[in-house]
C-alpha cells in the first residue's frame, strides 16, 4: 500500500467536515466537524512526516493540537454565553449581522 | 522487507488496518455530521479520533497518536460532551434546511472541494518516502523534544501565549459578574404579593402526580400537567416530560379496577360505597 | 518724429483711464480733459502732417517700434507703429472730427448725469481706432479693431437703462464679433502662408503663394469689413446702433469706425489685387449694400435710422471702389474722407434737432423747422447737398469718380455695378430729399407728448452749432479741394498703387448721367413729400415699403434662424448635458446602487452561507491553482 | 546644501493651515489675518522662485531630491520648469484674493441658524489646497505628484460641501442637499480618475522601474526604456483620464459647474483657477514627456473633445440661468482651448496654453469674485434676478465688465493672447478644427453679454435698488487682478520669456517641430 492513501483519507474526511459545518445548524456540531477538519489535516501532516522522513510535520501537527485546544475553549465558552442571552445553540439565530 | 522497498510501500499489515480502520473513521466522520443529536455526533466523533490515532501510531508518530488520545479524545471531546450536557442533551437537531439552496451549495461544494483535491493529491508526484527510521532512531519524544526546544521555541512560547489567553477568554466569556445584590426571600414574596400573578409558592414538580422527576410536570386535580412546576431552564429547553396522557390513563385504569372492586364490595361497605356513588355520578 | 506717433495714441488712452478711473471728483471737468486730449492728439497729428508734406512722397512712411508684444518661438507680434500717407488721411479724420464730436458732445450731453464716463468712452474710442489705423500688423489692428467695438458697444449702450439700447449694443458687438473671426482667420492664414502677420512682410510676399490662398484670405478680411463696416450680410446692427447718443453715431458709426472695414481692404491691396475672385466678392458685396442701405434709407421715419441707411449705403460706394482695385483705392478713401464730413455734420445736425425737438426722432412729427433752427437747416442743408452729389460740393467729386471707375471695371460686370453705382445715386437722391423735406419744410407737425409737454423747437448752443460750421464748410470744400488736379489720388498713390481707368462711356457722360439721376431723384421725392402734406401716422405702404421698414426683413431672418435656432440649440444642450451626459454617469452611480442592492442580500447574516462562499472560493482557488500548474 | 526654497514654498503654507486651524475658535478675526498673512508670506516666496529662475538655464531647475520610499524607488524630487514656475506664481498670487473674497463666507451665520460654519477650518483648508497645489507643480517624481494629485480633494470636498452661499433662493436644507451632492459628486469623479491614474502609475512602475520623471524621460529620449507601443498607449491613458477629469474635457465635466454652482465664488475661484490647473498642466508635463508617441497617437480624438468643449460649453454657458454655472460652463469651453494648444503640439499652441492656464486664473477669478459679491448683496444666484446693477453700482457692474471682457478674449487683456496662440498653433497643424474653434469667440461674446445685459443694464430691479457699490476690501481684491489682465495682455513678454523655453523643450519631448510657412518652406 502506498502511504499516500493517508492523504486521501485525510482529503475525505476533511471535505466531510467541511461539509458538516455548512449543514449543520447546531453550534456544538459545526464545532465538532471544524474538529474533524483539524484532525484530518494533522493526519494529512503526519503522513507527510513521514514521507519527508523527519518531524517537522509532526511539531506542526502538535502545534495544531495546541492551538485547537485552545479554539475548543473559548469557542465553547462562546457558545455556552451565547445559549445563556439567546437560549438557543443554532448558528442561524445568530444572524444579525445582515443589513 | 528492504529499505528499498519500505520507500514506495507499507506492510500487508497497515495496509489491512488502514483499509478497515479507515472505512471506519469515514464512516464515524459521516455520522458525526448526519447524528442527530449532538451528543451521538461527539461519541462518533470520539470513535475516527480514536482512529486516527492509531494513524498516527502507525506512521511512527507515537507522542503524537498517544497525545491525541489523552488530550484530543480524553479531554477536549469530554470538555465538548460537558457543553453537550450543558446545553441540552436531548434537545435533537432538526436536519431540515432553512436557508435556501444552502444544503446544495454546501453539498456542490464540498463535492467539487472533494474531487479537487483528490485530484490535487493525484497529481502530486507523491510515490517516494523516506520513512521515520532515522528521525526516529533517537526515540520519537526526544526528536520532537529537540526540535520544540530549538527550532520552533518561539513558536512554542507563542502557543503557550495563546494557551493562557484562550483559558483567561474562557473564564471572562462564561463567567458573571453579580452586578446587583441578590434579592432576600422577603423582597421576593413582597414582590410577588405586589404583582399578584402568583402569590403563593410555585408547585413543586411532581406533586399531584406519580412522578417526582425534575423535567416532568405536575399534574393538576384533573389530570393535565402544570408547566408552571418544572424548572424554567428546562421550559425554555422544551425538555418537558408530558406524562399527562399516560398518567390520565392510569388513572382511568385504577378507576376502572377501583370500579370494579367497588362493586363487588358494595354490598360490603358503605365507607367506600359514597365514593363510589360519586365517582359513578362523574 | 516717429515718437509722437505713440503719443498720438496715449494721449486718448490716456484721458480714457483718467476719466473712467478718475470717479465722480473729475464730473465737473471730464468733459473738458477729455476734448483737451482729443484736440491734442489732432495737434499731434497736425504736426505729423507738416512733417510728412516736407517729405519725398515715396519716402514718407514712419515706423516706431515700441515694444515686443508676443514674442513667442516661430511667433512674432510687435507692437509696433506706422504711419503713411494712408493712416495719415485716418488720423486726421479720426482726431479732426472726433475732436469737433468731442465739443459737440459737451453740449450735448449737457444734461446726462453720466457725462464724464461719456467722454471716457469717446476718448477710449479715438486711442482704439487711432491704434487700429496705426498699427503695423494685422494683430495690433485686431486689438484697434475689436477696441472700437469695445468703445461702440460701450456707446450704443451708453443709455443702459434702455433695454433696447443694451440690446442694440449687444448685437452691435456680437455681429462685429462674427466679422472678427474673419480678421483672426485671415491673420492665422497669413501666418500658416507668410510666418508672419506685419503689413510690410505679408504685402511683399503675395507672390510667392497660390490664388487660392489669397482669394481665401481676401474673404476673410471681407467677412471681417463687412461686420464693422455693416456691409450685407452682416449689416443688421447699424440701424439698431441709433439707440446710442447721437454724437456717436456721428462719430462711430458715420465718419470713422464704420469705414475701418475700407480702410482694411485698401490697406490689403496687395492681396487683393492677386486675388481676382475675392476683388469680385468686394465689389458685389459693395453693390449689393449701397442698394440695400439706399432703399432701406427711404422708407424709415426715424431720422437717425434714415441716416444710418444712408451711411450702408455710402459705405457700400466705397466697399464697392475698393473692389476694383487700383483704380478704385484712392477715390474709396476719398468718398470716405468726404462721406466723413458730410456725414458727420449730418447727424450732428440730427442730434441739434433732436436736441431742440425733446429727443423726438419719427421725421414725421417734424416740420417746418427751418424757421425754428436756421443755422441747423444751413448746415444739414449743405450736408444734403454734399452727398447727393450737387455739383461743386465734395460728394459730387468722390461719388462720380466711383461711378466712373465701377463703369471702369469693364465688362458686363463693369456694366452692372456702373448701373448699381447710378441707381444708388438716384435713390440716394430721393430719401436725402425726403428727410430734407419731412425735417425743415412744410407744416409743423409735432404734438404734445404724453405728459403735455410741447416741444419748443429752438436753435443749440454755439458749442454744438460751431462744429456743425465746420463739419458743413468741409463738406462744401473738401471734394473740390482733393479732386481738383487729381490732389487726394497723387498722395495715396505710393500707398496703394494707382491707375487711371478707362471707362466705356466717356467721363463727362457719366458725369451727366450722374446729376440727372440724382436731379431726378429729388424731384421724385419732391413730388412726394415735397407737394403733399406729411402724413403724421405713417400710411401702410407698399410691400418694399413695409419690407424695408423692417430692414428688409434681414432682422426678421436673423430672428427666425440664429436667435431662435439658437436658443433652441441652448435649450436642447441644456438638456442634453443634464439628462444625457450627467445622466450616463448617474445612471452608471444608479446602476452600481442597484447591483449593490442586490448584492447586498447574499449577505443574510446567517454564518453558514459566509461559510458557503468562503468554501466555494477556496475550492475556486484550488482549481486556479491546478490549472496554472496544468498550463 | 543650498536653501530648500521649493519645499519651502509649498511647506510654509501647510503650516500655516494648520497653524490658522489651532487659532481658538473665539479668535476668527485673527485666524483671518494669519491666513492672509501666510498667504502674502508664500506669495513672497513664489516671487522670489520666480525671480531665481533662469528662463535660459537648466530644463529643471530649484531641484530637490531626497530617497523617501527605498523600496520602490519613491524620491523626493521637486524641480521647476518655466511652465511650472508660472503656475506656481498664478497659484500663490490668486490665493490672497481668494482669501481676501472670502473674508466674510465663513462667519457664523445669524442666530437661530443650525448651520455651524467653522471660519478657522475654512481659511486653513484653502491654505492646505495651496500647499497641495503647489507641490503637485514642482513634484517631479510622478509617485509624489500623484500622491497630491488626490490628496488635493480631501480639503476641496471640504470647501464645497461645507460652505455655501449665505443665502440661498431654494432654502438652507435644499442647499445643504444640493451642495452635498455637488462636493460628492466632485469627489467620486476626480477619485475615479485618480484610481485609474494609481493602476497606470504602478503600471508605469512595472515598465519603467523607478518613479522619477526626469529618469524615465531621459531613458525615453534615449531609446534604453523601451515600451511596447500598446503598454504606452495604455498608460498614457490611465494618466490621461485623471486629467482630462480634473480639467475638466467633454464629457467628463459635468461635475464643474455643480461644484461651482454650489460653492461659494472663492471657492469655485479655487477649483477653477487653481486646482483645475493641476490637471492640464499635469498633461503637458507628464502625458508629453512619458508617452510621447501615445500622445502623438491620440492627439486627433483629443483635439475633437477639446473641440466640442469648446462649442458646447458655451453654448451651454449661454442657456444658463444661473450665473455661477454660467461662468463654469464658460470655463469648460476656455480647458477645452487650454487642451487644444496642449495637443496641437505647436510651439504656439503650446506657449498659448500655458499663457491660457494664467489668464484664465487671472480672468476667471476677477469675474467669478465680482460675480460673488454681486450674489451676496442680493442673496440670488439666478440671472433673471438681477437688473439695473449699472445704474446703483457702478463700480461693481464696470469691474463686472472687464471680467467679462477678459473671459470673451477682448484684446487688450490677457487672455486675448493665449487665446490667440491657442488658435494659431492648432490652425497651423489642423486649419479645420482651428476655423470651428474660432466660433467659440463669437459664443463667448454671445454668453457674457448677455449675461451683462440681463444682470447690469436695463430698468432698475426693486430688490436690488439699495444695493451698494463694492467695498473698499472688494476693490482691493479686484483692482490689482484687473490691473495685472491688463498689463499681461499689453505686455505678455516676461511670462513668454520663462514659458517658452520649456515649451520649447516639451516640443523636443515629442519629437514634434513646428509646421514651416508655406512661404518660408518654399524658398
Amino acid at each position: 500500500m502506498n502511504p499516500v492513501n493517508y492523504l486521501y483519507l485525510a482529503a475525505l474526511l476533511f471535505t466531510i467536515g467541511a461539509t458538516g459545518v455548512l449543514i449543520r445548524r447546531n453550534a456544538i456540531v459545526v464545532f465538532m466537524c471544524v474538529e474533524l477538519m483539524l484532525n484530518a489535516c494533522n493526519l494529512a501532516f503526519v503522513a507527510f512526516s513521514r514521507m519527508h522522513g523527519n518531524l517537522d510535520g509532526q511539531i506542526i501537527a502538535f502545534f495544531t493540537m495546541v492551538v485547537a485546544a485552545a479554539e475548543v475553549v473559548v469557542g465553547l465558552a462562546i457558545i455556552v454565553s451565547v445559549f445563556r442571552a439567546r437560549h438557543s445553540a443554532s448558528v442561524d439565530d445568530a444572524s444579525l449581522m445582515k443589513l | 522487507m528492504t529499505a528499498q522497498l519500505a520507500a514506495y510501500s507499507t506492510s500487508t499489515g497497515e495496509a489491512f488496518q488502514f483499509w478497515v480502520l479507515g472505512t471506519v473513521a469515514v464512516i464515524g466522520a459521516l455520522c458525526t455530521v448526519f447524528m442527530k443529536k449532538a451528543v451521538h455526533s461527539a461519541l462518533c466523533l470520539a470513535g475516527t479520533m480514536i482512529i486516527l490515532a492509531v494513524f498516527y501510531l502507525a506512521n511512527g508518530a507515537y507522542f503524537l497518536g498517544i497525545v491525541q488520545i489523552v488530550v484530543y479524545t480524553g479531554a477536549i471531546m469530554m470538555l465538548f460532551l460537558f457543553v453537550v450536557m450543558l446545553v441540552g442533551v436531548t434537545a435533537a437537531d432538526s436536519l431540515k434546511e432553512t436557508i435556501k439552496g444552502q444544503r446544495w451549495l454546501a453539498l456542490l461544494c464540498g463535492l467539487g472541494f472533494g474531487i479537487l483535491l483528490i485530484a490535487g493529491i493525484g497529481n502530486a508526484s507523491l510515490t517516494e518516502f523516506n520513512g521515520l527510521g532515522q528521525a526516529n532512531a533517537n526515540g520519537n519524544v526526544e526528536g520532537l523534544a529537540a526540535l520544540i526546544f530549538t527550532k520552533y521555541v518561539f513558536a512554542f512560547e507563542l502557543t503557550g501565549a495563546l494557551l493562557i489567553t484562550a483559558a483567561v477568554g474562557a473564564m471572562v466569556l462564561t463567567h458573571r459578574e453579580r452586578t446587583e445584590r441578590a434579592k432576600t426571600q422577603r423582597e421576593l414574596a413582597e414582590q410577588r404579593v405586589r404583582e399578584g400573578k402568583h402569590v403563593p409558592p410555585l408547585p413543586a414538580p411532581g406533586v399531584y402526580a406519580r412522578h417526582n422527576a425534575v423535567d416532568i410536570a405536575g399534574l393538576l386535580p384533573d389530570g393535565t400537567p402544570s408547566d408552571l412546576t418544572v424548572s424554567k431552564t428546562l421550559r425554555d429547553r422544551g425538555q418537558i416530560r408530558d406524562v399527562s396522557t399516560e398518567a390520565l390513563q392510569d388513572l382511568k385504569a385504577l378507576e376502572q379496577r377501583a370500579e370494579d372492586r367497588l362493586e363487588r364490595s358494595n354490598s360490603g361497605g358503605a365507607n367506600s360505597g359514597g365514593s363510589n356513588s360519586g365517582k359513578g355520578s362523574k | 518724429m516717429e515718437n509722437l506717433i505713440a503719443l498720438l495714441v496715449a494721449a486718448p488712452l490716456l484721458g480714457a483711464a483718467v476719466l473712467l478711473c478718475g470717479g465722480r471728483r473729475l464730473d465737473a471737468v471730464g468733459h473738458w480733459i477729455g476734448t483737451a486730449l482729443a484736440a491734442l492728439s489732432f495737434v499731434f497729428g497736425v504736426i505729423l502732417f507738416a512733417d510728412m508734406l516736407g517729405k519725398d512722397p515715396e519716402h514718407r512712411t514712419l515706423m516706431q517700434h515700441l515694444f515686443s508684444w508676443i514674442p513667442v518661438e516661430g511667433f512674432q507680434a510687435d507692437v509696433a507703429f506706422q504711419l503713411d500717407q494712408l493712416s495719415m488721411t485716418f488720423v486726421l479724420l479720426i482726431t479732426g472730427v472726433g475732436s469737433l464730436i468731442h465739443v459737440y458732445s459737451i453740449g450735448y450731453m449737457e444734461h446726462d448725469e453720466r457725462r464724464r464716463r461719456f467722454f471716457g468712452y469717446l476718448n477710449l474710442f479715438l486711442a482704439a481706432m487711432l491704434l487700429l489705423v496705426l498699427a503695423d500688423n494685422y494683430l495690433l489692428l485686431y486689438v484697434g479693431w475689436e477696441g472700437v467695438g469695445l468703445a461702440s458697444y460701450l456707446l450704443i449702450g451708453f443709455w443702459q437703462h434702455k433695454p433696447s439700447a443694451a440690446t442694440a449694443a449687444k448685437k452691435a458687438f456680437l455681429v462685429n464679433r462674427v466679422g472678427d473671426m474673419g480678421l483672426s482667420i485671415a491673420i492665422m492664414l497669413m501666418f500658416t502662408t507668410f510666418g508672419t502677420f506685419a503689413f510690410g512682410p505679408v504685402l511683399e510676399a503675395t507672390g510667392d503663394t497660390s490664388e487660392g490662398k489669397l482669394t481665401a484670405i481676401g474673404l476673410m478680411l471681407l467677412l471681417a469689413a463687412c461686420g464693422k463696416s455693416a456691409q450685407v450680410p452682416l449689416q443688421s446692427w447699424l440701424g439698431d446702433a441709433m439707440e446710442g447718443p447721437t454724437p456717436v453715431s456721428a462719430l462711430i458709426h458715420a465718419a470713422t469706425m464704420v469705414t475701418a472695414g475700407v480702410y482694411l481692404i485698401v490697406r490689403s491691396a496687395d492681396i487683393f489685387n492677386a486675388a481676382p475672385d475675392a476683388q469680385l466678392v468686394v465689389t458685389v458685396v459693395g453693390a449689393v449694400t449701397l442698394l440695400f442701405g439706399a432703399i432701406v434709407g427711404c422708407a424709415k421715419d426715424d431720422i437717425k435710422k434714415a441716416l444710418a441707411g444712408s451711411t450702408m449705403s455710402q459705405i457700400g460706394y466705397m466697399v464697392l471702389a475698393a473692389g476694383l482695385g487700383p483704380i478704385g483705392y484712392a477715390f474709396a478713401i476719398m468718398h470716405l474722407v468726404t462721406h466723413g464730413f458730410f456725414k458727420a455734420g449730418l447727424f450732428l445736425g440730427a442730434g441739434s434737432v433732436m436736441h431742440g425737438m425733446n429727443d423726438e426722432v419719427d421725421m414725421r412729427k417734424y416740420g417746418g423747422l427751418r424757421k425754428y433752427m436756421p443755422v441747423t437747416f444751413v448746415t444739414f442743408g449743405l450736408g444734403y447737398l454734399a452727398i447727393i452729389g450737387f455739383p461743386g460740393l465734395s460728394g459730387f467729386f468722390s461719388k462720380d469718380k466711383i461711378i466712373e471707375a465701377a463703369f471702369a471695371k469693364g465688362g458686363t460686370e463693369g456694366w452692372i455695378l456702373g448701373g448699381c453705382a447710378l441707381l444708388g445715386a438716384a435713390i440716394t437722391a430721393f430719401y436725402m430729399t425726403r428727410v430734407m423735406l419731412m425735417t425743415f419744410f412744410g407744416e409743423k407737425r409735432w404734438q404734445p407728448d404724453e405728459h403735455g409737454h410741447e416741444p419748443h423747437p429752438h436753435e443749440s448752443p454755439k458749442v454744438m452749432t460751431i462744429p456743425m460750421i465746420v463739419l458743413a464748410f468741409g463738406s462744401v470744400f473738401a471734394g473740390a479741394f482733393f479732386g481738383i488736379g487729381e490732389r487726394f489720388v497723387k498722395w495715396l498713390e505710393p500707398v496703394t498703387g494707382f491707375e487711371h481707368g478707362h471707362p466705356p462711356i466717356s467721363a463727362l457722360t457719366v458725369t451727366l448721367s450722374t446729376v440727372a439721376v440724382m436731379v431726378l431723384g429729388v424731384g421724385l421725392a419732391y413730388v412726394q413729400y415735397g407737394r403733399r402734406p406729411v402724413p403724421v401716422v405713417a400710411p401702410r405702404g407698399s410691400l418694399l415699403t413695409r419690407a424695408a421698414r423692417r430692414d428688409l426683413l434681414q432682422d426678421d431672418f436673423n430672428h427666425v434662424v440664429l436667435v431662435r435656432g439658437g436658443e433652441h440649440l441652448t435649450r436642447s444642450l441644456v438638456y442634453v448635458d443634464h439628462t444625457l451626459v450627467d445622466g450616463v454617469v448617474n445612471g452608471t452611480a444608479a446602476t452600481m446602487g442597484g447591483l449593490s442592492g442586490r448584492l447586498r442580500r447574499l449577505q443574510n447574516g446567517f454564518a453558514r452561507s459566509y461559510a458557503v462562499s468562503m468554501f466555494g472560493g477556496a475550492a475556486v482557488l484550488i482549481a486556479a491553482t491546478l490549472l496554472m500548474r496544468a498550463v | 546644501m543650498s536653501f530648500p526654497l521649493l519645499t519651502a514654498t509649498a511647506v510654509l503654507p501647510a503650516l500655516g493651515a494648520i497653524a490658522t486651524a489651532a487659532v481658538p475658535a473665539a479668535k476668527r478675526t485673527a485666524a483671518k489675518w494669519l491666513a492672509l498673512v501666510v498667504s502674502l508670506a508664500t506669495l513672497a516666496l513664489a516671487v522670489t522662485v520666480l525671480v531665481r529662475f533662469d528662463p535660459d538655464g537648466d530644463r529643471y531647475q530649484l531641484t530637490e531630491s531626497h530617497a523617501w520610499i527605498a523600496d520602490f524607488g519613491v524620491r523626493y524630487e521637486l524641480g521647476v520648469d518655466g511652465i511650472a514656475v508660472a503656475l506656481i506664481a498664478l497659484t500663490a498670487l490668486l490665493i490672497p484674493f481668494i482669501i481676501l473674497a472670502g473674508w466674510h463666507d465663513a462667519d457664523p451665520l445669524e442666530t437661530g441658524s443650525k448651520r455651524w460654519r467653522p471660519t478657522q477650518g475654512f481659511f486653513a483648508l484653502i491654505l492646505a489646497v495651496e500647499a497641495m497645489v503647489i507641490i503637485s507643480f514642482e513634484a517631479t517624481d510622478v509617485f509624489l505628484f500623484y500622491i497630491f494629485f488626490e490628496a488635493m480633494l480631501i480639503p476641496m470636498y471640504f470647501l464645497i460641501g461645507g460652505f455655501g452661499d449665505r443665502a440661498h433662493e431654494h432654502g438652507e436644507e435644499t442647499a445643504a442637499t444640493q451642495r452635498s451632492y455637488a462636493a460628492v459628486k466632485f469627489l467620486l469623479y476626480n477619485l475615479v480618475g485618480g484610481l485609474i491614474m494609481l493602476a497606470a502609475v504602478i503600471g508605469l512602475y512595472v515598465v519603467a522601474g523607478n518613479f522619477s520623471l526626469t529618469e524615465i524621460a531621459e531613458a525615453r529620449a534615449n531609446g534604453t526604456l523601451d515600451m511596447a507601443t500598446s503598454t504606452e498607449r495604455w498608460l498614457f491613458l490611465g494618466f490621461f483620464f485623471a486629467f482630462a477629469v480634473k480639467a475638466p474635457l467633454w464629457p467628463l465635466h459635468t461635475w464643474l459647474p455643480n461644484a461651482m454652482g454650489e460653492a461659494t465664488a472663492p471657492v469655485a475661484v479655487l477649483i477653477t483657477a487653481v486646482v483645475d490647473k493641476v490637471g492640464t498642466f499635469a498633461m503637458l508635463r507628464f502625458c508629453l514627456q512619458l508617452f510621447p508617441e501615445a500622445s502623438k497617437w491620440a492627439t486627433p480624438a483629443i483635439l475633437v473633445l477639446a473641440l466640442i468643449s469648446i462649442i458646447y460649453g458655451a453654448l451651454l454657458a449661454v442657456g444658463q440661468r444661473d450665473i455661477k454655472r454660467l461662468v463654469a460652463y464658460a470655463s469648460i469651453s476656455h480647458f477645452g482651448f487650454i487642451i487644444m494648444g496642449i495637443f496641437a503640439m505647436t510651439s504656439q499652441g503650446q506657449s498659448g496654453a500655458t499663457l491660457y492656464m494664467v489668464n484664465h486664473g487671472i480672468s476667471t477669478a476677477a469675474l467669478m469674485l465680482v460675480a460673488g459679491f454681486l450674489i451676496s448683496r442680493r442673496g440670488s444666484r439666478l440671472i433673471a434676478d438681477y437688473g439695473g446693477v449699472q445704474k446703483v453700482a457702478p463700480v461693481l457692474a464696470g469691474t463686472f465688465l472687464i471680467g467679462g471682457l477678459a473671459t470673451l478674449s477682448l484684446p487688450g487683456l490677457a487672455p486675448f493672447v493665449s487665446e490667440f496662440l491657442v488658435l494659431v498653433g492648432t490652425f497651423a497643424r489642423y486649419p479645420a478644427i482651428g476655423i470651428i474653434a474660432t466660433f467659440g469667440i463669437v459664443l463667448a461674446a454671445l454668453y457674457v453679454l448677455v449675461l451683462y445685459q440681463r444682470t447690469m443694464t436695463g430698468p432698475v430691479k426693486a430688490e436690488v435698488s439699495s444695493m451698494p457699490d463694492l467695498r473698499v476690501r472688494e476693490l482691493v481684491v479686484v483692482a490689482p487682478l484687473i490691473v495685472l489682465l491688463i498689463f499681461l495682455g499689453v505686455y505678455p513678454k516676461p511670462l513668454t520669456d520663462i514659458v517658452d523655453p520649456a515649451v520649447k523643450q516639451t516640443m523636443s519631448d515629442v519629437q514634434k517641430k513646428d509646421p514651416q510657412p508655406e512661404v518660408e518652406a518654399a524658398k
